[in-house]
C-alpha cells in the first residue's frame, strides 16, 4: 500500500515555487510548458524550490524564506551558472540548460523516501517572544497593548470613508507571483482598498548584465526583421503572465508558445488569439476602467503601448529613417486605461510580424533611444525606471485586483532596468 | 421512524445551542463569537426540524448563515482587537448580569414546567409550509405586506445613516477623536 | 416524517475530513525538523509581515451587506407562496408582485446611492 | 441496525457520486484547457493524474501558519466537504430511488449554499495572513450578492411542483422541463454556480491577483481536501441544477440514473469551457450586476414562468 | 423530547442572551446576547405550535414575524453601530455615555 502510495505521487507533476533571479525571467517563464513540472503561485503548494539565476546578498534570507516555507518533503534546485552555497544540499543545473529533469528527479526521490527532506535554513527564533502579563493575559497594560505571539497588530488611521479603521501594512515581494521578482512593495491596506505605496526595494543583482536586443540596438544597427520579431515575443510573453494573473491559464500557455517562436508567418495566429481573448469578455468585465488622471501620467511618460494607449502618438521608431523607409506609423489607441493598453499590445504584435516580414535586411540606425516593447530606452533611462517612479500614484487608492492588474500591464523589466543603468554607472566609473 | 434517535438528536442539538451559546460570550475571537452563534442558531433550527417545523427550522439556518456571516464582518470592523489575540474582558455589571439571566432561565422554566401545557400536537405537519402560504395571502395579508414596508424602510433607513456620503455632506463632518483614557476630554 | 438522512451523511463526510485534516497536522508535527517559527512565517513574498494580519478591516461593502439582511427577509416570504402559487393564482401574484415591488424600490435607493460601489 | 447501515450506504453512495462527478469534471476541464491552449489531450495521463495529486498530497506534511486559527483551518475544508454530500444527498437518481428526501430538500440547499459563505470567509480568515484574508473578505462581497439571484432562480422550479421537495421538482417537470419553462432560471443558477464553487470567472476568494487567496496557505492534505471540496461542491451544483432544470432522471428509453449522470455531465462541461473561456469578473463589477441585473432578471424569471401556470 | 424539555432549552438559550445582553460592553456583543433571547423565544413559539396550538398557521406567521423583527434589529443595529463609529469613534457603550452631547 505504502509503495503503491509513493508510486502514484512519484509519476504526478513536480510542483515547483520558482524564483527568477536576474538573468532568468524568460527562462523560468517557459518552465511553464515543459513536461511534469507546473509552477505555482505560493511555496506552500510546491514540493521543489527552484532557485534560478544570479541574487545579491541582500535577497539571500529572502530565498531561505521561501525555502523553509515549503512543506516537508522539500527539496531544492540552484538554476545558476556558477554553483554557489545559497541553498545548500540543492541540486546544480546550468543556467542555459534544462532543468526540468532535474526537478522531476528530485519530486521522484522525495515522494520514493529516497532522498532525505531539506533542513529549515533560517534559525529557530520567534520574531519577538511573548508572555501575557495584564490581568487577563494580555501582553501590556492596556487592553491591547503588547506585541501578542510576536507580532504587532494593525494601527488604526483615518480614512477617506470617514470609517477610522485599521491600516494593515504589507510587504510584497521580492518574491511574489504578483510583482516582477526582485520589486518589493511596502503596501497599506484599507480593506481591499490601497492607500499607502512604496517601492522598497528594486532589482535582483548589482552585477546584472543583458543581452537584450533592444539594448543592443542602443549602440549597434541591428536588422530590423530581428528587433520586429523581438518586439511581438515580448508582447506576447507579456500578455501569458497577464493572462494567468487575470486566471485564463489556457490561453495563458497559447501566448506563451506563440511567444516562444513567434516568426513573420505567425501573424494570423496571433490576430486569432487577439480574437479569442477578446471575446472572454476581458476588457469588459476584468480590467479596470479607463481614469483621467492616471491616463494623462501615462500619456506623458512614454511608456511604449501604455502612452501610446491613450492616443499620444510618442515612439521612437518613428526618429528612425530606416523604420521611415518601410512606411512605419505608430498604432494608436483612444481613451487609455488597461484595456485599450492590451489590445494596443496585440495589435502592435500582428503589426511588428508584418513589419519584420517586409523588413528584409534593413538595418536600424543608432539615435541614442530605442522603442522597447516598454517605451522609451537609453543609456540610463530604462521605461522600466519611468514606470516605477509612476506606480505608486498609479495604485494608490485602487482596489487590490485592479491594483495588481494595472502592475502587470505596466510590465517592469528589472533586468532591462539593471543592465542600463549599471551601464551608465560603469561609464560614469571609467 | 422511531422514538429514540429522535430524543438522541433533540439531546445532541440542545447541547450544541446551549453550549455553544455559551461560548459566544466566552471566547476572545470576534469571529468565533459570531460562528458560536450560528451555531446556537442553527441547532435551534434542527430542533425546530424534529419538532415537525421543517420549514421554520431550514428557513431559520439558512437566514442564519448570511445574518452571522454579516454579523462577524461588523464585529471585526468595528471591535479592537477583532481575533482575541491579546486576551480581554470587555464586561460591566457582571454579577447582575449573571443574576438576571439565571432569574430570567429559573422564571421560564418554571412557567414552562408548572404552567399545564394543552396538549394538542400538529396533525399533519407535511401541510405546514403550505398553511403558511395561505396564511400570509389570506388573512394575514396586512402583516405580509406591512413585512414589505417594514423591510423597504429598514433598507432605506440603513443605508442613509451608515452611507459614507449623503446629499448633506460627508456623514464623518464634525465629529471628534475619543479620548485615550477613560476621564480625560476628548481631542479636538 | 422527519428525515434527517441527509444531515447524517453530510455529518459523516465532516467528520472524516476533519480527522483526515488534523492527522496530517499530527504527522506534521512528529517530524523533528518542521515547524520552526521561520517555517510558520505567512508567505506574501519572502518578507515576514511587520504586523498580524487580523486587524479591523475595512470592508468597503458593508452598506450592501445590510442591504442584504434585510432583503434577504424576503425569501421567507416567497418559500411557501411558492408552494401555494398554483392553487392560489392570481391573488397571489398580485400580493406577491406588491410585496416584491416595495422591496425592489430598496434596492433602486442602494443603486442611486452607490451602495454597490467602493473603488 | 438498519439506520446505521442505510447510513453507511447513504454515505457510500453520496461519496462515489461525487467523486465519480470530480474525475469527470477534472477530464472536462482538461479537454477545454487544451482545446483553448490548442495542445494535446492525453486522456490516459489524464485519467490517473487525479489519483496520483492524492497520493502526493497524502505524502506531504500540512504547515500551519504563525498563531492560526486552528479550529477554523481545520473545519473549513471539513465543512465544504459535508455540505457538498448535504447537496448532493437530496439528488433523485430514479422514480423513487433518492438518498434522502426531506419535504424543504430545497431549503436544505439553498441552507448548504449560504453556509459555504461560512467555510469560505473561515477559510481565509483562520491562517491570520493578508493574501487569505483578502480573499475572505471578497467572498463576503460575492456571496452576499450571488445570494438571492441564487435563491430566486430555484424557487422558480418550486412554483409547477407546488412543493419545496426535490423529488417532487423533478416529477413537476415531467410534461416540460424547467429549462424551457423558465428559460433564464438556468443561466443565473450556473452563473451563481461558478461563484458557489469558486470556479473559474467567478473563483473571486482564490484568484491569481491574489496567489491563492484563501488556499494560499494550505499545503499537503489540507490543500488537496480543500480543493476536492471544492470541485465536489460544484458537481453537487451541478447535479441539483440538472435535476431542477434538465428534468432529472425524465428522459426516453435510457434509465433514469444514465440521465441524470448525462444532464450533470453537460452543465459540468458547460462550467469546465466557462473557466476557461471567460474572464475574471471584477469584485465590484459583478457585485453591481448582480443586483441590477440579476435580481430583477430572477424576480421576472419568477413571475413569468408564474404567469404561464394560471 | 417532551414539550416541557424543549422549553427548558429555550429558557437556557433566553437566559444566556439575558446574561450576554446586560453584561457585554461592545455593541456588537450586546446584539449577540438580544439575538440569543429571541432565538429561545423562537424555539418556545415552535414548540408550543408543535405541540400545544395544533399546528395553528398563525404560530407560523408570529415565528416568521420574529424572524423579520431579527433581520430588521441587526440591519438597523449594524447601520447605528457605523454611524456612531463614524461619528464618535466608539464601539463601546460607555464611550458613547461619555461622549454625549
Amino acid at each position: 500500500m505504502t509503495s503503491l502510495i509513493a508510486r502514484l505521487a512519484a509519476g504526478s507533476d513536480a510542483r515547483v515555487f520558482a524564483i527568477a533571479g536576474a538573468g532568468s525571467r524568460a527562462a523560468v517563464q517557459d518552465l511553464r510548458l515543459a513536461d511534469g513540472v507546473e509552477l505555482v503561485d505560493s511555496p506552500r503548494a510546491a514540493d521543489v524550490l527552484l532557485v534560478a539565476g544570479a541574487l545579491d546578498p541582500r535577497h539571500h534570507d529572502a530565498v531561505r524564506r521561501v525555502h523553509d516555507a515549503l512543506p516537508h518533503p522539500r527539496a531544492s534546485v540552484r538554476w545558476a551558472g556558477s554553483r554557489d552555497v545559497l541553498v545548500p544540499g540543492a541540486a546544480h543545473v546550468a543556467l542555459g540548460t534544462d532543468p526540468s529533469s532535474a526537478i522531476r528527479a528530485a519530486h521522484q526521490a522525495l515522494m520514493h523516501g529516497t532522498m532525505p527532506t531539506e533542513p529549515p535554513l533560517l534559525p529557530d527564533e520567534d520574531p519577538a517572544p511573548w508572555r501575557g502579563v495584564g490581568p487577563y493575559g494580555q501582553g501590556g497594560s492596556g487592553m491591547t497593548g503588547g506585541t501578542p505571539y510576536g507580532r504587532p497588530m494593525a494601527e488604526l488611521a483615518p480614512d477617506r470613508d470617514g470609517l477610522r479603521l485599521d491600516l494593515l501594512p504589507t510587504r510584497l515581494g521580492p518574491f511574489s507571483s504578483l510583482l516582477p521578482h526582485g520589486l518589493e512593495l511596502d503596501l497599506r491596506v484599507s480593506g481591499d482598498i490601497l492607500v499607502g505605496v512604496e517601492v522598497a526595494a528594486t532589482g535582483l543583482a548589482a552585477s546584472a548584465t543583458s543581452a537584450s536586443l533592444f539594448i543592443r540596438a542602443l549602440t549597434e544597427p541591428v536588422s530590423i526583421a530581428e528587433l520586429e520579431i523581438g518586439r511581438a515575443r515580448d508582447h506576447l510573453r507579456w500578455t501569458a503572465d497577464a493572462l494567468r494573473l487575470q486566471g485564463l491559464r489556457a490561453l495563458s500557455l497559447r501566448a506563451l508558445r506563440l511567444g516562444l517562436h513567434a516568426a513573420p508567418g505567425d501573424h494570423r495566429a496571433v490576430e486569432r488569439l487577439a480574437a479569442d481573448i477578446a471575446r472572454t469578455g476581458i476588457y469588459r468585465w476584468s480590467l479596470p476602467a479607463a481614469d483621467g488622471a492616471r491616463t494623462e501620467l501615462l500619456a506623458g511618460a512614454r511608456l511604449g503601448p501604455s502612452t501610446r494607449a491613450s492616443g499620444v502618438g510618442e515612439d521612437e521608431r518613428q526618429a528612425d529613417p530606416a523604420y521611415r523607409s518601410l512606411g512605419f506609423a505608430p498604432l494608436l489607441g483612444a481613451g487609455g486605461g488597461a484595456a485599450a493598453a492590451w489590445r494596443l499590445r496585440l495589435a502592435e504584435a500582428v503589426r511588428s510580424l508584418e513589419l519584420a516580414g517586409r523588413g528584409g535586411d534593413t538595418r536600424s540606425a543608432v539615435t541614442g533611444a530605442v522603442e522597447s516593447p516598454r517605451g522609451r530606452l537609453a543609456l540610463g533611462d530604462a521605461p522600466s525606471g519611468r514606470a516605477l517612479g509612476l506606480l505608486p500614484t498609479l495604485i494608490e487608492g485602487m482596489e487590490w485586483g485592479d491594483a495588481m492588474a494595472t502592475i502587470a500591464a505596466l510590465d517592469i523589466d528589472l533586468d532591462e532596468l539593471g543592465a542600463v543603468t549599471a551601464g551608465t554607472s560603469a561609464e560614469a566609473a571609467a | 421512524m422511531s422514538d429514540l434517535p429522535v430524543s438522541l438528536a433533540f439531546a445532541a442539538f440542545s447541547a450544541v445551542a446551549v453550549v455553544a451559546g455559551i461560548r459566544v460570550f466566552r471566547t476572545d475571537s470576534m469571529v468565533r463569537a459570531a460562528f458560536y452563534l450560528l451555531a446556537s442558531f442553527a441547532a435551534v433550527g434542527a430542533i425546530m426540524v424534529l419538532l415537525g417545523a421543517e420549514f421554520l427550522g431550514m428557513v431559520l439556518i439558512l437566514m442564519m448563515a448570511g445574518e452571522m456571516l454579516v454579523m462577524a464582518i461588523v464585529m471585526v470592523m468595528y471591535m479592537m482587537n477583532p481575533a482575541g489575540l491579546n486576551p480581554m474582558v470587555m464586561v460591566h455589571q457582571h454579577r447582575t448580569a449573571i443574576a438576571a439571566g439565571a432569574v430570567a432561565f429559573l422564571a421560564l422554566a418554571g412557567v414552562g414546567l408548572a404552567g399545564g401545557v394543552p396538549q394538542r400536537p400538529v396533525t399533519n405537519p407535511g401541510a405546514a409550509t403550505g398553511d403558511l402560504g395561505r396564511e400570509l395571502l389570506g388573512n394575514s395579508m396586512l402583516v405580509f405586506q406591512t413585512a414589505g414596508v417594514t423591510l423597504l424602510g429598514t433598507m432605506v433607513g440603513a443605508i442613509a445613516i451608515a452611507a459614507p456620503r449623503g446629499r448633506f455632506g460627508d456623514a464623518d463632518a464634525d465629529s471628534q477623536e475619543p479620548a485615550l483614557q477613560p476621564d480625560e476630554e476628548p481631542e479636538a | 416524517m422527519v428525515d434527517l438522512g441527509p444531515l447524517a451523511i453530510a455529518s459523516a463526510v465532516m467528520v472524516a475530513a476533519l480527522l483526515a485534516v488534523l492527522g496530517s497536522w499530527l504527522r506534521a508535527a512528529r517530524r523533528p525538523s518542521s515547524r520552526t517559527a521561520p517555517e510558520r512565517v505567512p508567505f506574501t513574498g519572502g518578507q515576514p509581515p511587520s504586523v498580524h494580519a487580523w486587524s479591523r478591516y475595512h470592508v468597503r461593502y458593508y452598506p450592501m451587506a445590510l442591504l442584504f439582511l434585510a432583503f434577504d427577509m424576503e425569501m421567507v416570504f416567497m418559500y411557501p407562496w411558492a408552494v401555494v402559487f398554483v392553487g392560489e393564482g392570481l391573488v397571489a401574484m398580485v400580493e406577491m408582485g406588491m410585496f416584491i415591488g416595495i422591496l425592489l424600490l430598496g434596492v433602486l435607493y442602494a443603486w442611486r446611492e452607490r451602495a454597490f460601489r467602493w473603488t | 441496525m438498519s439506520v446505521a447501515l442505510d447510513a453507511a450506504l447513504g454515505v457510500a453512495a453520496v461519496g462515489g457520486m461525487l467523486a465519480v462527478g470530480s474525475l469527470a469534471l477534472a477530464f472536462a476541464d482538461e479537454a477545454a484547457a487544451a482545446a483553448v491552449a490548442g495542445a494535446p489531450l492525453r486522456p490516459r495521463r489524464l485519467l490517473v493524474a487525479p489519483f496520483r495529486r492524492a497520493a502526493s498530497a497524502l505524502l506531504t506534511a500540512t504547515t500551519t501558519t504563525e498563531r492560526p486559527d486552528g479550529g477554523g483551518r481545520a473545519l473549513a475544508p471539513a465543512l465544504l466537504a459535508g455540505l457538498a454530500a448535504l447537496a448532493m444527498s437530496m439528488l433523485p437518481l430514479a422514480p423513487g430511488v433518492v438518498p434522502a428526501d426531506p419535504s424543504t430538500g430545497f431549503v436544505v440547499f439553498s441552507a448548504a449554499v449560504a453556509f459555504v459563505m461560512i467555510a469560505v470567509f473561515l477559510h481565509g480568515w483562520s491562517p491570520n495572513s493578508t493574501l487569505p484574508l483578502h480573499g475572505a473578505y471578497r467572498f463576503g462581497a460575492v456571496a452576499l450578492s450571488f445570494q438571492i439571484p441564487f435563491l430566486l432562480a430555484m424557487l422558480a422550479t418550486a412554483l409547477p411542483a407546488q412543493s419545496l421537495s426535490l423529488v417532487r421538482i423533478v416529477e413537476a417537470q415531467a410534461p416540460l422541463w424547467n429549462v424551457i419553462r423558465e428559460p433564464l432560471g438556468l443561466p443565473i443558477y450556473l452563473i451563481v454556480g461558478l461563484a458557489v464553487g469558486l470556479w473559474g470567472p467567478l473563483n473571486l476568494p482564490d484568484a491569481d491577483d491574489l496567489a491563492g487567496g484563501t488556499s494560499a496557505e494550505d499545503s499537503g492534505l489540507a490543500r488537496w481536501l480543500w480543493e476536492a471540496a471544492r470541485t465536489s461542491m460544484l458537481v453537487a451544483v451541478a447535479a441539483l441544477g440538472s435535476a431542477a432544470f434538465l428534468g432529472g432522471y425524465l428522459g426516453p428509453l435510457l434509465p433514469g440514473p444514465v440521465w441524470v449522470a448525462l444532464k450533470t455531465a453537460l452543465l459540468l462541461a458547460v462550467m469546465a469551457v466557462a473557466r476557461h473561456a471567460l474572464a475574471r469578473a471584477r469584485i465590484e463589477r459583478f457585485v453591481e450586476v448582480a443586483w441590477v441585473l440579476l435580481v430583477p432578471l430572477a424576480l421576472l424569471n419568477v413571475f413569468v414562468s408564474g404567469a404561464f401556470l394560471l | 423530547m417532551t414539550t416541557e424539555t424543549v422549553i427548558v432549552v429555550g429558557a437556557a438559550l433566553f437566559g444566556i442572551g439575558v446574561y450576554g445582553a446586560l453584561s457585554q460592553q461592545s455593541f456588537v456583543m450586546l446584539m449577540m446576547g438580544i439575538e440569543l433571547m429571541i432565538n429561545g423565544a423562537l424555539l418556545v413559539l415552535v414548540a408550543m405550535w408543535s405541540r400545544a396550538a395544533g399546528g395553528s398557521p398563525d404560530g407560523q406567521m408570529l415565528a416568521v414575524v420574529f424572524m423579520t423583527v431579527m433581520a430588521v434589529e441587526m440591519s438597523l443595529g449594524f447601520a447605528l453601530i457605523t454611524s456612531a463609529y463614524r461619528v464618535k469613534r466608539a464601539d463601546i457603550t460607555e464611550k458613547l455615555r461619555k461622549l454625549k452631547g
